[in-house]
């Protein structure tokens, strides 16, 4: 009782912290698209036709011919009533398009992070049982492995593979394969809508989608999230309290699954925390060799096209999702550590 | 007299990144049921090893070499892992040093205890819970109920310890080994909680193996007393031939150094009765938390004079001596070093003032206040160079330094992990001592030592404020060594002193509760 | 709420693919194409329409008239200089030139079912030369400016009225941005500061084509329908295609594998790379056409130092290294616009044709010591990210060829907003571009790209004999004569240099070997309508 | 330590680590080979041969030509020089700014500390790699802004852990000896603070120079790389992996291999410097 209350004011307060920051990412990032060199509406002028008019006609309608400063407040004001501005290169209101796509990432991002926490926890433990250990070298070398290869090479890699070579894989062209029905949307997750939907045709099929692009970017963050496991189960199994526990002849399930990996999850919780964020804004490149239509791939056209609202709505959702999720960790962390309501 | 355990000719090594390094060389112990055990030594004598060994506990690196380890005749050297999982806690229970660490911090105390009941016994959740609640009960926790739902950080020192004992006796083993029980632990609770561990071994007629470097601890709880050196048994016997006719150069050597209630120090008493040094008035520093850490403390200090500070953990101690040293700020109060009123300077531009050199701290962990990066000289030459000293000539003074702190100018090249405790705390004598200070703050230098350590650093510390004419203030938890060091002493309570006086009155005829309860407390062995 | 309608919206577009009527609409009755690109908008006419949305348009959208294919190869391409009716059943051009009568079709309706009206057709011709979008600028080419040269005849016949005898004013009728649109549909979704329903028309469709929007996803996919009731076909039939998916594949190399696996049916963008191995492998189709209405150049600033300098423009001209370009590039995958041996005429008045230029380095080595640069000076390339496929190898063969000439180039791949803009304000000293015209017609080629002070107007230069010229023969009505104007553009451009012509780079559309029907259009994208299944 | 001590240490660590002693002898490879490769090859990295353009590997160009007949083994080792240069010196910047600034906090606390705590907070949110992008985009993408968006990136993750470990230890005891031997604030940071949480540190630098690496090739990748013909990893492995399809392996082979092999190195160098520093805290 005291605990959840404990929880909802750090909660609160944690909100109330980072707003500051959110206002930092704001300005900035409008101050660093306002510096790119490109004229936005020289590009999307650029149609054979167009002349000096149109680039102004265009100058006018993205209120580029104001201020900079004019232009951040109506920009702050936009944000104030819920608008991200319009999108030059899809034609779309940004917030719309991120609603859209959002979901997208997420449910890729996740499918990623659950691989990558299934793989690595074992494998995690599994050195730190045994450290120095040919087993520890190996997982050392393998999850290493996974993060010298740029994500764009190892899935292209994948896909010349698993689908052009040995047929297994779906066509990489995004959620879902483009012949069966989308399921209605629930959650924006189409391997649970199409389950909630009873499509289980669809569900496969999105589940198939997903295999390929989850795997590349859980090789590629495998190695922070094995170590972190191995470090702080190595840590915890040399504390005092895992003597204490063998010293009172608990089994060796019970010690290591109950003893030292509840109490050396709560580093690697947090490790996953970061990844996550980290993973949802830096999946660029995997969202482009996949088709995948997430946030990332979106802002990247945005930032070459020098379409500033969608960059800046972007960065901004990135950020939102950022505080939330160190939020979420704070929150779990508390409940699952009683040390930190006391400090 | 059949043996409840016995360990023969017990080796063990570690593998380390120097090599195999031995910490047993056969190691012979034996003890009955319903006896009590004290080993005893100093650090590196392999006391904690013998008994972790004895119950197969050593960590990845260790390793048996040889011996047996006999437990009611059965050899548990070579045991399964499915034996040594019936044998611990359900025969043999072990407790540790530093009880909160020893518990799982995210798991509640109850749950813990439950779990080592079901690891022997198969107990419903409920029975289980009403045992537990029972131990706690027997290990005297006030509201029992309401602590079975607590964590180990929101439990004292000494109630972690007793959830401890709870928990070693939970399954009733035949064997409790307590390795340093009550080290860290404040002196008043180092008595309650080894009374409750001789009364509860007592009535559960249990074996207890008490294992401490305090002679006098465990001269005071133990029928017989094994004395190690270096991973060698070097003496058994019973408390009273120990002191009175210690066989052993090494056991006599350890009696020597212990201090006691009569050891003395050659020039205690030949105070100088110079002007007055230090005048500290009204001393008052809140922490943060809002607690009030110092709460208007005054006292003065004469040259040549050493003055004693004596406390419990959180009495004020520390926080004195840094306040005094300009290491931190006051909230209120004066601080006058002779004429100046150092007290007025913050703390943080204090390195520019002139009275600077004049005073002077020795920390309390000697390792841990050496730079790991800076050599011996480079510690020792620090304030030379920064509080103006002669810079052709650094090389000589350092060495001069060195040689008075007693310190083998050969190991001034030396970096502190690759000194011994001892020579460390020489260092910080010598850092100290170099900018010629009129004022030492002395904060539990020899604190982490071995009492045969301990004993010397004491003697040079003694003869060096004879010699200079230094005054010093001594802090430390530890009676009998202020006692020995200082004519005078304060004690404090909470931030607030509660007795000062002559050294030797205040010991005999305590005049507060508190002191009284202080002096009762510390392990004695009487004849 | 509009989540609310959303879901609401996809439930029935469930609904509606779960029929029968959409099972039955098998494979092969589907076309994919796969792009690297994507639709933005339903209405072309939108400032920043991307090329994609320009095609989906020619599919959705029918317009008065429609230019005519002939074949070409193993494909098509479209007749610049023959058109035929399309929303129109017919149309008349007066002896003078100056009107253009257009007769509709009584059966012809629009997607919603009702019919077509001269109203509708008067709106929509309003709204391509009124609207503030992509369209006037590009009707003023064909002299249409202004909604008064519009006039309903009859409920089947709608008059346009020239000034002049404008030979690119039909021609203008027929591209992207003439589209016609439902008035009645598209004037409900009007407002007071959209009078022209231009934001309701970007997400929805009010045409009468023969195709209409399943599903529009900007970034991901565009899925077409077939109309049942369209009637723009030259003889009336319907596609063969049922339903079209134009899907979002930003990987190139994940096309090629597509194709390579047939699960997907056409792709117009695959790397030059890509097409040659398909091609060694022969068992995909692969149609390549040299775009004759583009050309691909080196552009010299004649504004700046020392390209403002004639014998410089000559001298780098002369060094560059076409045909090392050309192979390893685009490795030979289009036409060439050098290496041609006319000094004086060319032998025809078409523009783009291959000039008299040739790698010649002791000559360039010549002129640049007569310009006055007999130990080279600096300067910069420039291209955009996007063209880094082809101009990655471009630029770093040029910097190579031109130091053998004493000229230090410093290279500049920069992302394509900023390239724009850079053209744009005149601040580039040398790069590369491809320039394409819809109107694939000579003096339109040199008036667009060699004169006025416009973004196009790559060289800025300005040479008024060449200005004269070209709009001398803007209005020449007589082939002869404006061949000889054509020829007379083509040699002072080729004396005076301000671009060096590399080539025509190809389309090469890539197809499964039963799809048949593909065309080459002036927009250089896929139009559906032609298409078919073996 | 004392330098026998700390070589010996080494040494032993070495010896019971083969993977991070292999890492150790590859990393002095690839960059002796990077510094003096070029003169092992008698190809220019940027002279064309149109003619022989597309070979795979033979006796003459070993490891192929590119599109242009350049020689991708020149190539590959011309570009370790400038990959090298770029992470080192985007991982230096990054290094020296964040440590002086997240040393300064750590010891100061403070208004300053909350403010610079606030500026890291609004970088960290950004997501990085997009960052580094509009970076480079806004900068233009030379070298040097290559090395400033990487090392701007990195800069946050430097300051955090300088501020945390000086923050460790600020209270410790040396450093009240080194206040009581009169030694001021600026001192103590830059003398006795940051030298203890450079090894530390240096795990970090370590695992950077590899990301780096990445970093640079991610923006190749988009096409926000070095300006060509300038030979360069990611640039090279990012046209390469285009070609795999068609059956080109050796455009990407050569220069993935030293891709992958340098930032591995790193990798494995970063945990076996932290082991050497404590074989418990091999995070």
């Amino acid at each position: 009782m005291t605990k959840s209350a404990a929880v909802l004011r750090l909660a609160g307060r944690r909100l109330a912290a980072s707003l500051p920051a959110l206002l930092g990412v704001v300005v900035f990032t409008f101050v660093l698209m306002r510096v790119l060199p490109g004229d936005p509406a020289v590009f999307f002028a650029s149609g054979p036709s167009a002349g000096q008019k149109e680039i102004e006609d265009i100058r006018h309608q993205m209120g580029l011919d104001r201020s900079i400063p004019v232009q951040l407040a109506f920009y702050l004001r936009d944000i104030g009533t819920g608008s991200l501005g319009h999108s030059m290169t899809t034609g779309q209101p940004v917030l719309k398009d991120l609603e859209e796509r959002l979901p997208a990432s997420l449910e890729l991002t996740f499918a990623a992070l659950v691989l990558a926490l299934g793989l690595a926890i074992p494998m995690g433990v599994l050195a730190a049982l045994n450290p120095g250990s040919t087993t520890d070298h190996a997982v050392r070398f393998l999850c290493t492995l996974g993060v010298c290869v740029p994500t764009f090479v190892s899935g292209l890699l994948l896909i010349y593979v698993f689908y052009y070579l040995a047929g297994i894989a779906p066509d990489p062209t995004g959620r879902i394969d483009i012949f069966a029905s989308q399921p209605p949307s629930h959650t924006g997750f189409l391997v649970i809508d199409s389950l909630i939907a009873g499509d289980f045709d669809a569900a496969r099929s999105a589940a198939s989608q997903l295999v390929l692009p989850a795997v590349t970017m859980a090789l590629f963050v495998l190695a922070p999230l094995a170590r972190m496991t191995r470090a702080s189960m190595l840590a915890v199994l040399g504390s005092d309290f895992i003597r204490t526990a063998r010293a009172m002849g608990l089994s060796r399930g019970r010690i290591v699954f109950v003893y030292a990996l509840r109490n050396a999850a709560l580093p690697v919780l947090t490790i996953a925390g970061i990844v996550f964020s980290t993973m949802l804004g830096a999946n660029v490149l995997v969202e482009k060799v996949f088709s995948w239509p997430g946030v990332a791939a979106y802002a990247l056209d945005a930032l070459l096209a020098t379409d500033y609202a969608p960059v800046q709505g972007f960065v901004l959702l990135m950020a939102v999702i950022f505080v939330f999720v160190n939020l979420l960790v704070d929150v779990l962390y508390g409940l699952a550590d009683p040390r930190v309501n006391a400090a | 007299m059949s043996a409840l355990l016995r360990v023969e000719d017990l080796q063990v090594s570690f593998a380390t990144r120097a090599g195999n390094v031995k910490a047993l060389h056969g190691v012979n112990l034996e003890i009955a049921a319903g006896e009590t055990l004290g080993i005893v030594g100093e650090s590196g004598s392999g006391k904690s090893v013998t008994a972790l060994a004895a119950l197969r506990l050593l960590d990845r690196a260790g390793r048996i070499d040889g011996g047996r380890i006999l437990w009611r005749g059965e050899d548990i050297a070579h045991a399964s892992r499915r034996r040594l999982h019936a044998l611990r806690g359900a025969e043999i229970a072990m407790i540790f040093q530093n009880p909160r660490a020893a518990l799982n911090p995210i798991r509640s105390v109850g749950a813990q205890i439950i779990d080592a009941l079901r690891a022997h016994r198969s107990l419903s959740h409920a029975a289980a819970a009403a045992e537990a609640l029972e131990a706690l009960r027997q290990v005297r926790i006030r509201e029992p109920e309401r602590r079975m739902r607590a964590y180990p950080h929101e439990l004292s020192g000494g109630m972690c310890q007793r959830v401890m004992i709870a928990m070693a006796m939970a399954c009733k083993p035949a064997l409790l080994i307590a390795d340093e029980p009550t080290t860290g632990l404040d002196v008043t609770t180092q008595k309650a909680v080894m009374d409750l561990l001789g009364e509860l071994t007592r009535d559960h007629a249990m074996a207890l193996i008490l294992i401490t470097h305090d002679l006098a601890l465990a001269a005071q709880h133990c029928r017989r007393v094994t004395v190690m050196e270096q991973g060698r048994v070097v003496e058994t016997a019973a408390p009273a031939t120990l002191f009175t006719a210690p066989a052993h150069p090494y056991t006599q050597r350890l009696v020597a150094a212990s201090p006691t209630a009569t050891s003395t120090l050659p020039h205690r008493d030949s105070r100088s009765a110079g002007p007055q040094l230090l005048q500290v008035s009204h001393l008052t520093k809140r922490f943060a938390d809002g607690t009030l850490g110092v709460d208007n403390v005054s006292f003065t200090i004469a040259q040549g004079e050493s003055l004693g500070l004596v406390g419990e953990s959180g009495s004020g101690k520390t926080t004195i001596s840094r306040l005094v040293c300009r290491l931190m700020d006051a909230d209120s109060g004066e601080i006058r070093l002779g004429a100046a009123n150092i007290g007025a300077v913050p703390a943080c531009d204090f390195y520019r003032a002139p009275q600077r050199r004049d005073v002077q701290i020795v920390f309390q962990d000697a390792g841990e206040s050496l730079n790991p990066r800076f050599t011996a000289f480079d510690a020792i030459a620090d304030p030379l160079l920064r509080l103006g000293a002669d810079r052709s000539r650094i090389k000589q003074t350092v060495a001069e330094g060195a040689i008075r702190a007693g310190l083998s100018p050969d190991l001034l090249g030396r970096y502190p992990h690759q000194l011994s405790g001892g020579q460390k705390a020489r260092i910080g004598i010598a850092r100290a001592l170099a900018s010629q200070p009129k004022l030492l703050v002395l904060d539990e230098p020899t604190a982490a030592l071995d009492v045969s350590v301990q004993a010397v650093i004491l003697e040079l510390l003694d003869r060096l404020r004879a010699e200079q004419g230094l005054a010093y203030l001594f802090v430390s938890h530890d009676l009998n060594v202020v006692r020995m060091l200082c004519a005078r002493l304060i004690v404090l309570q909470h931030g607030r002193i509660v007795e000062q006086g002559d050294a030797q009155s205040v010991f005999r005829s305590p005049q507060s509760p508190y002191t009284a309860e202080l002096v009762a407390c510390i392990p004695r062995f009487a004849l | 709420m509009s989540g609310l309608a959303r879901h609401l919206g996809v439930c029935a577009a469930i609904l509606l693919m779960a029929s029968p009527h959409a099972q039955a609409q098998t494979r092969a009755e589907t076309l994919r194409q796969v792009t690297g690109n994507t639709v933005n908008t339903l209405d072309p006419n939108l400032p920043g329409s991307t090329r994609e949305a320009f095609g989906m348009s020619m599919n959705v959208y029918d317009r008065l008239v429609s230019f005519e294919r002939k074949p070409n190869g193993k494909g098509f391409i479209f007749d610049f200089d023959h058109l035929r009716p399309e929303l129109a059943k017919s149309y008349e051009i007066s002896p003078d030139g100056l009107t253009i009568t257009f007769k509709l079709r009584p059966d012809a309706t629009w997607h919603d079912g009702t019919p077509v009206t001269a109203d509708d057709i008067k709106w929509s011709l309003d709204r391509v030369v009124s609207a503030k979008s992509l369209g006037p600028p590009q009707m003023q080419t064909g002299s249409l400016t202004s909604s008064s040269q519009f006039t309903i005849i009859d409920p089947m016949t709608v008059q346009v009225k020239l000034d002049k005898p404008d030979r690119l004013a039909l021609p203008n009728l027929a591209t992207v941005y003439a589209i016609m649109v439902n008035s009645k549909v598209a004037r409900a979704h009007a407002t007071d500061d959209d009078p022209w329903a231009l934001q309701w028309l970007k997400d929805h469709e009010a045409g009468s084509g023969a195709y209409t929007v399943e599903n529009f996803k900007p970034g991901e996919n565009t899925i077409l329908r077939r109309s049942e009731t369209w009637k723009g076909s030259k003889d009336g039939s319907l596609p063969f295609f049922k339903r079209v998916i134009q899907q979002t594949v930003p990987e190139a190399a994940t096309r090629a594998n597509l194709l390579a696996k047939g699960d997907a049916d056409i792709s117009i963008d695959l790397q030059s790379s890509d097409v040659l191995e398909i091609e060694k492998a022969g068992k995909l189709k692969v149609i390549s056409t040299p775009q004759f209405n583009a050309f691909t150049m080196v552009a010299f600033n004649t504004k700046v130092k020392p390209f403002d300098n004639l014998k410089v423009r000559q001298a780098i001209t002369a060094a560059l290294p076409y045909e090392d370009m050309f192979k390893a590039a685009i490795f030979g995958r289009g036409a060439k616009l050098f290496g041609a041996d006319w000094t004086t005429s060319p032998p025809t008045g078409l523009f783009p044709q291959p000039m008299p230029a040739h790698t010649d380095l002791v000559a360039a080595k010549q002129l640049l010591t007569e310009a006055g640069f007999p130990d080279g000076f600096d300067t910069s390339f420039t291209y955009s990210v996007s063209s880094a496929q082809i101009n990655d190898p471009v630029a770093a063969l040029i910097k190579e060829s031109l130091g053998k000439i004493g000229v230090r180039v410093d290279v500049q791949k920069v992302p394509d907003a900023q390239f724009g803009t850079l053209i744009t304000e005149k601040k580039l000293a040398m790069f590369t571009d491809t320039a394409i015209s819809w109107m694939a017609s000579t003096d339109y080629f040199f008036r667009n790209f060699f004169t006025g002070n416009q973004r196009w107007n790559y060289a800025s230069w300005n040479n008024q004999e060449l200005v004269d010229t070209a709009q001398a023969a803007r209005f020449e009505p007589d082939p002869v004569k404006y061949e000889v104007l054509a020829k007379k553009l083509i040699t002072i451009t080729a004396a005076e240099a301000p671009e060096a012509f590399l080539w025509q780079p190809s389309q090469d559309a890539v197809v499964l070997p039963t799809i048949e029907g593909y065309t080459y259009w002036f927009h250089r994208q896929v139009d559906y309508r032609d298409m078919s299944r073996k | 330590m004392s330098a026998s001590g700390q070589t010996a240490h080494a040494l032993y660590v070495l010896r019971a680590n083969r993977i991070s002693s292999a890492a150790a002898v590859l990393a002095v490879l690839l960059v002796l080979t990077a510094v003096f490769g070029p003169m092992l090859t008698q190809y220019d990295p940027l002279a064309s041969d149109v003619a022989h353009a597309l070979q795979p590997p033979d006796a003459n160009h070993w490891a192929g030509t590119d599109q242009l007949g350049r020689d991708v083994l020149a190539r590959v080792i011309a570009a370790g020089r400038l990959d090298y240069a770029i992470a080192a010196a985007a991982v230096f910047l990054s290094f020296v700014i964040g440590a002086v600034i997240g040393g300064a906090c750590g010891f100061r606390g403070g208004a300053v500390d909350r403010w610079v705590g606030r500026i890291v907070d609004v970088l960290m949110a950004f997501p990085l790699f997009v960052l580094a992008m509009a970076l480079v985009a806004a900068l233009g993408n030379r070298v040097e802004n290559i090395v400033t968006a990487t090392a701007i990136i990195n800069l946050p993750f430097y300051i955090r852990f300088a501020r945390a470990e000086v923050a460790v230890r600020r209270q410790a005891g040396w450093v009240e000896a080194a206040s009581a031997s009169g030694n001021g604030p600026m001192r103590i940071v830059l003398g006795f603070l940051l030298p203890n949480v450079l090894p530390a540190m240096s795990v970090q630098i370590s695992l950077n120079l590899g990301w780096a690496i990445l970093n640079a090739a991610g923006l190749s990748f988009i096409g926000l790389g070095v300006h060509p013909p300038t030979p360069e990893w990611g640039i090279m492995v990012a046209e390469g992996a285009r070609f795999i399809t068609v059956g080109h392996w050796w455009l990407v082979a050569a220069p993935g291999l030293a891709l992958m092999l340098s930032v591995l190195c790193f990798n494995l160098l970063g945990d076996g410097l932290r082991d050497m520093l404590d074989p418990r805290m091999r995070t």
